[in-house]
């Protein structure tokens, strides 16, 4: 179903003008294609509405590596749904629409989004509201004195709680197949710290020979997304693929840092089902 | 001196809101009702007298403050101290944990669609939200719910004071539902039940069990401040 | 607006005396003398309302303050005990602390993720922590360990009492150094360093006799991170 993306994706056909980075994460962008548009949200036509999130987020990559995970990870939902449309459905599947969740979604954070639009106007309206500034310290009961009502159990509570900072992101991308936006994502990574990557090295830890295909197929549609440039310098040598700089961009300031540490290529998917997220 | 003298002095001198309760500490000889009678008295004075300044019910408390209107004279100073404003990514943030306290991170990730642990922490930080509690899953994960603080960065009475889901004019609800079958009505379902049914104009439907829960009875009683 | 209002709003919301001169600039309308007579003008009308607050005459300028025949009040207020709990932050600090102990703060941030400065204040002031040495590192920053308060408020015999199941975060079961991958040995690693001497339950290395040391400034913008 993978291989749908790269064809369907006409890089003028409905063209958008979308700046990327006004958006908050993906459903932002979902919510803003489908209300420029005046799409009915229970009826979305999910093929349209997802090569416009492709086109969309094409430029993404090089910009924001960090929030890319996020929109690639929308993108590969919405060519999931998009792939479940064409499905036959079966008599178990027939109450619940493929789209259904993705709506309820929508609806929620579009709430949300005018929940947080009152709150900031809340918060202007107190701004312009000044307390007094000025009181003369007062002899104050010493802190120490007053009765602390924490338990140990709290403390240790909170103990279990504190998480060790990933050392750097990670996307938490759905491994349910070997997808190409897996495979995307996992290039992207690659590329994060370095600026060039062999393509060997991407496999190692994969088994299945369709993994090499996929990221070969990803490879090729960032290419296409003018992200990465694919070289190699003789047949069956090793395929090595560079990051593309945007144009204005030094590329030698980067260029030494990755050299030697090139992330392990399976640090990436999470699995996210393991966090008890919801499956799309 | 007189109760409305001493409900002044206090108000003037506190750097928060504060109760009704917690003002009649000051003195053996005030009862909330008291208080309460002295605040509606300041309030009618410094009417009259048009005062630069007006008692603020905020927090379910009283706090005096500025009003609106000398805000551009005061913004000129840098004497007088301005509170910062919050990020969208907060801000939403901050929406769905008021609606839908208590919950947890990777509820709130699902729903803005984007990581939230560095926009906790930030919140967190700033006192606007709080551990709450732990919810039951695995790992226990821990539960965020608002602070008295957000009330007061808000200027919000209580969380009464926000928009019920069904006031909210959503675009897209104004649509027909997708199918006649009930939607999932688990946990993360806050918005989409109440839309599915309601169109902007209706009344509400029959309250829906998780979008009633928008307003949740906040634990935070006035005197129990996370210190710091 | 009168020129008397904006001159009380500035002097409401100034966290400063301010001279008359300084007061003038809230409107280009306003000049000196204009400022000295709504001042007398605002004195008068305090005085004839028997408002319990006045503006006093500070060497370097004007300033509200409330009327000393107040003060009563207002400490009996101050002094009404209110039990407090901690905020989540500063009990996963704590958390931070108890186990990793003795850290100093740039460590604690890097596993927060967030400023630590306001937290350990608060920490500080309840007594719960105290710097309990010097780091090796550049600047040979303060680290901090939780005291015999810290016991016997948890009632724990013993650091070595802490409860360390399987559940606890290795980050908190085992003194790997912190910081980013590459550690920078000056700043960020300065715990591994430390550690290798003291164990959680023995002395702390170094301890710093002085008060002074004991209770440094605290740097409240310094480790404070701009909202998200």
């Amino acid at each position: 179903m993978d291989l749908t993306l790269a064809e369907k994706t006409a890089p003028r056909e409905g063209f958008l003008l979308v700046e990327i980075e006004r958006f908050q994460g993906p459903l932002d962008l979902l919510l803003h294609l489908i209300r420029t548009q005046d799409i009915d949200v229970f009826d979305i036509p999910i093929a349209r509405i997802t090569d416009q999130f492709l086109q969309a987020i094409r430029g993404i990559g090089a910009r924001d590596l960090d929030g890319a995970g996020e929109f690639l990870e929308m993108a590969a939902t919405l060519i999931r749904i998009k792939a479940q449309m064409l499905l036959p459905r079966t008599a178990e599947d027939e109450d619940e629409d493929p789209r259904a969740e993705l709506v309820r979604r929508l609806l929620e954070y579009e709430l949300i989004r005018e929940v947080s639009q009152r709150l900031s106007a809340a918060e202007a309206d107190r701004a312009r509201r000044f307390s007094k500034g000025f009181n003369p310290p007062r002899p104050r009961r010493p802190v120490a004195e007053t009765p602390l009502q924490s338990t140990w159990e709290e403390v240790f509570e909170a103990a279990l709680g504190v998480e060790m900072p990933e050392p750097q992101r990670q996307h938490r991308v759905t491994p349910h197949t070997i997808s190409m936006e897996d495979k995307v994502v996992l290039i992207l990574d690659s590329l994060r710290e370095t600026t060039r990557v062999e393509f060997s090295r991407l496999l190692l830890g994969f088994e299945e020979k369709l993994h090499g295909v996929m990221t070969f197929l990803a490879g090729l549609e960032l290419t296409r997304r003018r992200l990465l440039y694919l070289r190699q310098t003789k047949p069956f040598a090793e395929l090595w693929i560079y990051r593309r700089e945007d144009p204005g961009e030094d590329e030698a300031v980067e260029d030494e840092a990755g050299e030697e540490s090139v992330p392990a290529a399976q640090a990436q998917p999470v699995n996210r089902a393991a966090e008890g997220a919801p499956e799309a | 001196m007189n109760a409305h003298q001493i409900v002044e002095a206090v108000l003037f001198a506190a750097d928060a809101p504060l109760t009704a309760d917690e003002i009649a500490r000051a003195d053996e000889s005030l009862d909330e009702d008291q208080v309460e009678q002295a605040i509606r008295y300041l309030k009618a004075e410094y009417d009259d007298a048009e005062r630069s300044f007006q008692i603020a019910e905020i927090a379910e408390g009283y706090q005096i403050l500025t009003r609106p209107e000398f805000a551009p004279y005061l913004e000129r100073f840098d004497n007088v101290a301005r509170p910062s404003r919050l990020s969208g990514p907060a801000l939403e943030t901050l929406a769905i944990i008021a609606y839908r306290q208590p919950l947890g991170r990777i509820e709130i990730e699902y729903v803005r669609g984007v990581g939230a642990a560095g926009v906790l922490k930030t919140l967190q930080d700033r006192e606007l939200i709080d551990v709450v509690g732990r919810g039951e899953g695995l790992g226990r994960p821990v539960l965020y719910g608002t602070t008295q603080k957000f009330l007061e960065h808000f200027g919000l009475k209580s969380l009464e004071d926000l928009p019920r889901p069904e006031e909210l004019p959503v675009v897209l609800r104004e649509r027909t539902p997708l199918g006649p079958e009930e939607p999932n009505a688990d946990q993360l379902s806050l918005g989409g039940e109440v839309s599915a049914e309601c169109g902007p104009g209706d009344e509400a439907p029959e309250v829906v069990e998780s979008g009633v829960e928008a307003h949740p009875a906040p634990e935070m009683e006035g005197g129990e401040r996370p210190t710091e």
